[in-house]
This record gives C-alpha cells, structure tokens and sequence, in this order.
C-alpha cells in the first residue's frame, strides 16, 4: 500500500502538468457547484424565515364564552398542519393593528368604538409550504360554528412560497444536472490523461503488472486529485463568498438576512463528494483503457 | 507430436489483421531450454508471431500451448503470472517515457513483489553490465536508440524469465554492444532459459548456431535444426 | 482555407474519441452556465414585475382646492424618481381598499363615515430600486405643505427589492465565476487534447509545415466543436427546460409568473461565447505547445 | 577554410544536454552534392549532430550555415523554408500515428504547397518504389517495423530535398529492402542530392566509397576521404 502511495506520488511529480489539469478542473467544478448549493442554502434560509410568519387569524362571533372558547382552541389545534393557536382579545387586537399601520393609523383614531372582534392566531406548521393546503385548513376552521371568519396570511405569502417552491425545483433540478455534468466532465479528464498514457498502461501489462498493480496509482492519485480540488474549490468559494458578503454589508446595511457559508460540515461532505467523483471518473476511465 | 519437453506449442497458427493474412498455418515447437531463431524478410510475421507469444494479441485461429497453459483458455487472472515468466526484447523498446531507466527496469521486479533491496541491487547490476551505469536516472527520451536498446534488454532479463522473446535485439546496437549483448543470452540459455530471437540479420544467424524457423509471408517456410546450419539461408 | 477545413474535418473522424470528450466538456458547460442564466433570467423578469408594484400613496389634508390639487401634481411629479401621479378620491379609496381587504372588508361595514382622506397614488420610476431612494422621495413628498402623509410601499416590497439586489449581485459574481471556469476547463481540455499529440505537432514541425499550417485545423477544429458543444449545451437546457416548466404549470397553477427560455438572440449569442471560448482555449493551448 | 562550395558547414559545434556532453568541437563542411556517412559506436553523438541540423535542436556553442545561413540567427518564419529542403528519416521513424501511410507521405508536400493532384501521383510513385502501395490506407501502427521504416524514406524524399539526413536508415531492413533504399539514394546523389548517413553498421559502409566522418564520444576523430576507404575503420 504505502508503495503504491509512493508510487503515485512520484506520478504525480513526474506528469505535474496532466495532474494540474485534472485538479484544477475538478477545484472549478467543485466551485461551481458549492457555489450553486450555497446560493440555494441561503434561499432555503430566507424562504424558512418567512415561512414562520405564515399566520391565520381567526375572528370569533360575539358573545363566546370563556367554554366555548377552551373548546375551540382544542378543537383547532386537532387539525393536522396547526402548530399553535394564541388567544387575542379585541382590545389587543386594535392595539396591535394600530401599530401595525404606523402612518395609517390616524385613521383608526376616528373609529368611535372598536369594530374588531375576539380572535385566534393560529400558526401553520413550516413543513405545510403550498397555499392550497393552507387554503383547506381555513375552510376546516371555518366551520367551526363560533368562527365569524378566517383571515390568512397577507396575500404575497401565499405567492411567494409557490415561487420559492419553483426556485427550490429550479435549484434541485440544476444542482442535479451540474452534479452530472461535474462527474462526466472529471470523468472526461481523467479519460484524456490516462489516453495520453495509454502506451505506458500496455507496456505496464505486457511486463506482468496485475490490474491492481496498474489501477491502484491511479486510484490513490484520482482520490489526490479530488481532495485537493475539493479543497481548492471550497477555499475558492469562499474567498468569492466573503468578498460578496462584505459588499452585501455595504450595499444593504438595512436589510434583516443574514447569509452565511456552508457549515464545516457540509464543506467536508463536498470535499468527499469531489473525491468520490474522481474516483468515479477514474472507475470509469480504467474500465475503458484496461479492457482485457 | 507431443513433445513433453516442449516449453512453447504453436499449433496451426493463424494471425489475421483485417483482410491481412500476418500468419499462415504456423506450426512448430520449442523445446525447454532452446536456443532460436525467427527469421525471414521484413512484413514477413515475425514481430507478430512474438506477440501472440507475449499475449499482446489472440491469435485468429489455432493454439498455442505455453508451459502447458492454453493461451486461448487462460483465466485473466492468471495471464500476469504467465507474463512474468517471459521476457521481451521489444523491436521499438517501449520504454516507459515517464520513468527513469532505472524505474523502467525496477518495474518488473517490483510487479513481481520483489523487495526494494533486492530490486535496487539487481538492477543496478543489470545495468552495468549494459555500461548504462551513469544513465541510471536519464530518462529515456535522453538515451541514444543503442543505449535504450540496452535498457530494453534489461528490463528483458531482470525478472529472470523462463523464456526471452527478443525482436531485433541487436538491430540499433554497434557490434561491440551487439556482442556484449549476444554473449549475455548465451550465457542465459546455458543456464537454462529458453531463447527465441526474431531478426533478418543475416549476420547474427550465422554467428550462433542455433536452430533457425524462416518466415515468409506469413508462412514458415523452412525450420533448419542446429546441426544443419548454413547451408539453406 | 478549404483544404485546412478538409483536414480539419479528417482530424475529427480519426480522434473521435478526442474530440467527442472536447466536445462534450463544453456541451456540459454550456448547459450549466446558461441553466445559471436563464434562472437569473426569469428571476430578473420576476423582479420587474414586482418592482411595477412599487406605489407610494400620498395622503392629502382635507379641503384641498382643484387648483392646489393640480399644482401639487405638478411639483410631485417634478421629482425625479416619480413617473406618475394619479389622484385618487376618498370614495374612491375606500372602495378599493374594500376590495383589496376582502375578507376583513366586514370590518369597515362598521364604519360610520369615510375615515379616508383624498390621495396620489405615486409610481415610482423602476430604475429606483433600493429602498433608501425611496425613503428619500417619500420625504420630499411629505414636505409639501397639503400633504398629510406619505404611505409608501408594503414593508415587504422594500425587503424584497434589497433581497433581490442582493440576488442579481450573487448572480452576477457566480455568472463572472463560471465563465472564467467554463474558459478554464475548456482551454484545460484542448491542453489535454493536444498534449496527447504533442508528438505529431511535432513532426510536423520538422517536415517544414509553418506555424499556420499546423495551427489553422486546430482552430478549425476547435471552433466547430465550440458550435456542437454549444448547440448541444443549449438543447440540453431547452429540454431541461420544458420538463421544468410544464412540471411547473402542474404544481403551480396558481401562479402568475410564467418562466420563459431565452430569446434566439441569446441562445446564439451564448453558441458565439462556446465557440470564442473553445477558440481562446486553442490559442492559450497552442501557444503552450508550440513555443518554439 | 572558406569553401564557396560547402552545402552545410559545421564549426567548432559543441553541444551539451545539462553535464552530458554529446558532441565536442566539432567542426568539418560538407560539399553540395556529398555522399556522407556519419559514424560512430552508440552514443558517439550521430543523432545529436543530425538534429542540430534539421533545427531540432540549438547549438550550445559554435557556428552551423546550412545553404549559406546561419541556424543561430535564422528568423522563425524561414525555418519552415529552411526545413523543407531537408529531407530527414529519423532513427525511430517518427510517422504520426493518426495519420495513412499516404497521409504521412503527402504531409510533406502539403507542407510545401503542392496541389492535390501532384500530390496524388508523387506519393503513390514513390509508396510503390518502397514496396508499400498495398499499405496506403494503413496506419503506422499496422505497420512493420520494415515497412514503417520504407515510409519513412518515402517521406524524407517526397519533398525533392536539397539535402537528405538520414539517421540508420537501414536498421529495421532486411537486406534487399536496404538495397533497394540505398540505391535510391545513390540515384538522388547523381541527380544533385547531398546526401548524409548516420549509421554504426560498418557493412553499410563499406558497400559505398564514400566521405566518412568517425565520430567517438562526441569527438570528431577521423574525417576520411572517399578515395582511403576500408583502411582506417
Ligand atoms: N496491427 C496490424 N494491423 C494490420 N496489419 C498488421 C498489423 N501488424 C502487422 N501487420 C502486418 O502483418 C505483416 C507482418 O508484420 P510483422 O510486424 O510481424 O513483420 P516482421 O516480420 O516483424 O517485419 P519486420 O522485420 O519489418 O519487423 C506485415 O505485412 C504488417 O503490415
Ligand atoms: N535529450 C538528451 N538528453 C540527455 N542526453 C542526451 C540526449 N540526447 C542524447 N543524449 C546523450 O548524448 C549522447 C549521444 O547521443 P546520440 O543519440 O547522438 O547517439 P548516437 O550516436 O545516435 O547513438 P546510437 O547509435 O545509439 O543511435 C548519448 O550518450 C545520449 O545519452
Ligand atoms: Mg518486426
Ligand atoms: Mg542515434
């Protein structure tokens, strides 16, 4: 074993050049890819953090006794998707609405009694994301008889999660095809420099060479390769990342979001990824020039 | 027919490349321990007749017997095994460009699972027989043809094989390195490897008496025993 | 010419395999950067469309004469960053806002007068696109003595412009990145490629053929295959593309936006780019190997 | 020194690969129209000196004027020129392997200009002289050694070059194929060629009176004159 590291390492010095080929080409797919998986991260992030404002609010009829209400509560949290239901008074309920709409509220000053009514605010659980679901369990609300009338979520909720579902089949569906396309392209890589000692790999087998005695240094230089293109491609990316960052700092001072990089490990799970991907390239290309 | 002595059986041979007839009914044998020649014109099948015997291709149709293994039968595994009992010479070398001479003959000792010791000594040993002892970590694009010839000698003989196939061994070499290298084989077949060497020098037949197969064409035309040299080519 | 071409195309068919890897690289990336682009395409249009929405309402003190009115229009509109300003009556509010309310409207059936004030509705230019600007505009607005108050923008709205500046900028660093990685790999490959025939460069060479005998089917080459692989590339993402967005139209019917592919001026401007690149990848490759 | 009539003029020529040195002072001139052989055992610096003249490689030191120009100072847009009138067949062939046998034997005269037809017809005379016209559609690879050695001279003359370096052009060939060759080159040096041969074989020296420069470790020690043949050698 340690021969065959030996071995592979004394290859890779003495064809520097096709080496750095791979290793750069794998270091930028791995780029690529991280940078796209780290872009939809940060998406996930904020679709998550707005999700948690997905609400309902539902106004009870007049006149409901403190019974009735317990019983209500029960009742509406029993309903599959309902993570939580708080009880707001009406007078909380004006209190809130007025701050709410800050410059608007001067018009709320002239109201001569409250027109607000007693009610639930219910919490949609994160994992029900599409606005029909959310649309069945306030009609399932509705028909409870002490409900007056439900009111979910401000409407651009509703909109934005259907996007954000696109961009998340969007993303799963390009990361899919990038994650592809970098094994094909590392495989492809990995085929030209073993073509380029195809002559070297026949003469090893005419002298006696086992197939293991062939394959093993170029499986040890494939996972090389892979390591250290991982790792090149991740420091990349973040060196990339934190320039982006630090002007996001500048630019959008106001703005609440806060991205981050990948955690540790993520980037150690990328790292093997890469590895795995040029061993696969190297299974692939060995097959090919090691037929008999 | 059956010879029990016989280390190579080349039986009914045929080698076609496309439509191109390379061997034609070849058949003969080689006994333990022989010492010969293949001779015969360029283009006459020569090289190809050692490349079947190498395993470097599968011949058309026909057997061919080595060690009493069926080359045609032979389980994958075990064709390795089978390639480090023999030794070649080939007629362009094919030395590895990426490794040093010495690397290059190291290598077939280090198929075998020799020990780094014992590989080191050899082969520098090996070399300096050859007189390559200052090219040791030249590689062999920095080698003149005679001195890589010699290397590809080396290699040949380093795994100490049963068999040496040498294509043309003498044909980039002066005749003193001719010499040198031609005295080694002999020396070799005295002590018991089997010798087979393809050329159409002349020449180098005559210096050796040896027994001779003549290729024409693809067909052998004359296989002349030792005794009998001289008088047919 | 017509000779190189020839003997380019000779070149193709005895090294497919080759050529096919080259060819196949760039194919792959070609996909991935334009699959890149063709999402911040339609997170763009996306972006637009919202931005449309960017509506400022100016809320005007009460007893407003016709000739102030339509000189308060005019200073408005004077402000750079306002394309329009509509005005828009109390009743005229108040209905609207019933509408917009929908199920909540039941709560201003309570009210016993029209507590809303006359109102402009101001458009914002769409090239204003950070929410600072138009903080500012909004003040500017609220110093006109007639006006009572200036609501502007969902909060959202705000967020989201910033979000999605912040979008287009990682957008545009990715794109930067990946096309520099897609020249990379491109030239990495074509390396590969003529490193394996370094030799045969070689001895054309010394047979007399000049620098331009030798380069000319190289690049003849090259850029063909930057046309295949880019046509490839694009077809592939069209393709992709389809699946995507009739999957959409399952999932989210409910959805106003509808995705759409490039326009043909982009699609072939992205072949041109394939082919320049595979070209750059020549030039860089033959430079290397034919240094003398 | 100064001879008006010298076709290649070497001088004081030394030429060093790092601490090797494969050729020391030498220094001799060749006439338009000599039959020249190079020789020497291996390594002595044949193939060496020969490279340094078809600008393969640089001088480390000295003067070499080929046709009146110098090779330290020619621009690179004449080196194509310059080349073309070289015909050089090398020791290891050097055909390209992705090309036909015709296709390597045309390259020259691509190279050159010539049209499609010319080509057509020069290629096919000359594939036939060697013996090779059933092997136009081959690729090197499907070749012996014999036969890739014959395109090789078929490609090195194919150009009409004034000079032809001809490195052991007679190693892989059996001897009526070797007749042949150097029958045709005796012809090109009626008919003007220059004419250089690097080789080690003495036989093939001998069966030609002509010039012979003995090379040894990369020093010149013997330039024997056509008329003093066989004495010295
Ligand atoms: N791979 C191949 N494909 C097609 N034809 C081939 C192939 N290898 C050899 N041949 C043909 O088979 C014939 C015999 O070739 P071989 O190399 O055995 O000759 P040889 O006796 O070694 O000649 P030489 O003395 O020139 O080396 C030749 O005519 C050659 O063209
Ligand atoms: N590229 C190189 N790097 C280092 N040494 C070299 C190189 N080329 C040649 N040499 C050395 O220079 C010496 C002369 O080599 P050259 O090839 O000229 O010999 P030669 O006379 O052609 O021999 P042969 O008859 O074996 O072909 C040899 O010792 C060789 O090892
Ligand atoms: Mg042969
Ligand atoms: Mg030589």
């Amino acid at each position: 074993m340690l021969f065959f590291v030996k071995q592979a390492i004394q290859d890779i010095l003495s064809n520097s050049f096709l080496y750095g080929v791979t290793v750069i080409t794998i270091a930028f797919l791995i780029l690529i890819v991280s940078a796209f998986g780290l872009f939809f991260l940060n998406v996930d992030d904020m679709i998550c953090s707005w999700k948690k404002e997905v609400r309902m609010m539902v106004y009870l009829k007049k006149d409901i006794n403190e019974n009735q209400l317990f019983d209500l509560k029960r009742k509406i949290k029993g309903i599959s998707g309902i993570s939580n239901a708080t009880f707001i008074s009406r007078d909380e309920a004006l209190k809130y609405l007025k701050e709410q709409m800050k410059r608007q509220s001067s018009l709320l000053d002239n109201l001569e009694k409250n027109p607000l009514p007693d009610a639930f605010e219910i919490t949609i659980s994160q994992s029900i994301a599409n606005p029909e679901k959310i649309e069945s369990i306030a009609t399932r609300v509705e028909v409870f008889p002490q409900v007056e009338d439900v009111e979910y979520g401000q409407r651009w909720i509703g909109r934005f999660i259907n996007i954000f579902n696109l961009f998340r089949l969007a993303g799963f569906t390009m990361s899919c095809l990038f994650l592809m396309a970098t094994v094909f392209i590392v495989a492809n890589t990995i085929r030209l420099v073993l073509y380029s000692k195809r002559e070297e790999l026949e003469i090893m087998r005419i002298v006696g060479a086992s197939n293991i005695f062939i394959k093993a240094p170029f499986y040890i230089v494939g996972i090389l390769e892979g390591a250290v293109g991982g790792v090149i491609g991740i420091a990349g990316l973040f060196i990339a990342f934190s320039f982006i960052s630090s002007s996001m700092e500048q630019t959008a001072s106001s703005c609440i979001i806060n991205i981050r990089f990948f955690p540790l490990s993520i980037s150690c799970g990328i790292i093997f990824c890469s590895i795995f991907v040029a061993w696969l390239g190297c299974y692939f290309s060995l097959r090919q020039f090691l037929k008999v | 027919m059956i010879d029990k002595n016989a280390i190579i059986r080349v039986f009914h041979v045929h080698k076609r490349y496309g439509s191109k007839n390379a061997l034609i009914d070849v058949t003969f044998d080689v006994a333990k321990n022989e010492f010969l020649f293949i001779s015969g014109p360029n283009g006459a099948g020569k090289s190809s007749l050692l490349k079947l015997l190498y395993l470097a291709e599968g011949v058309s149709e026909g057997e061919i017997l080595i060690d009493g293994i069926n080359l045609s039968r032979i389980s994958r595994k075990r064709i390795p095994l089978l390639r480090r009992k023999i030794g070649v010479i080939f007629q362009d070398f094919k030395l590895i460009p990426t490794k040093t001479v010495f690397e290059n003959v190291a290598l077939v000792l280090e198929v075998a699972g020799n020990k780094k010791h014992t590989i080191q000594k050899k082969v520098k040993r090996l070399l300096r027989a050859g007189g390559m002892e200052e090219k040791l970590d030249s590689y062999p694009a920095g080698l003149s043809s005679g001195e890589q010839q010699r290397v590809a000698f080396a290699r040949a003989v380093a795994g100490d094989p049963k068999i040496i196939l040498a294509d043309e061994p003498t044909g980039s070499l002066d005749d003193e390195s001719a010499g040198i290298i031609l005295d080694i084989l002999k020396k070799l077949h005295v002590l018991g490897t089997t010798v087979i060497i393809a050329t159409h020098n002349k020449e180098l037949i005559h210096t050796i008496s040896a027994r001779t197969i003549y290729l024409e064409k693809g067909r052998l035309k004359q296989d002349i025993p030792r005794t009998s040299k001289i008088i047919s080519l």
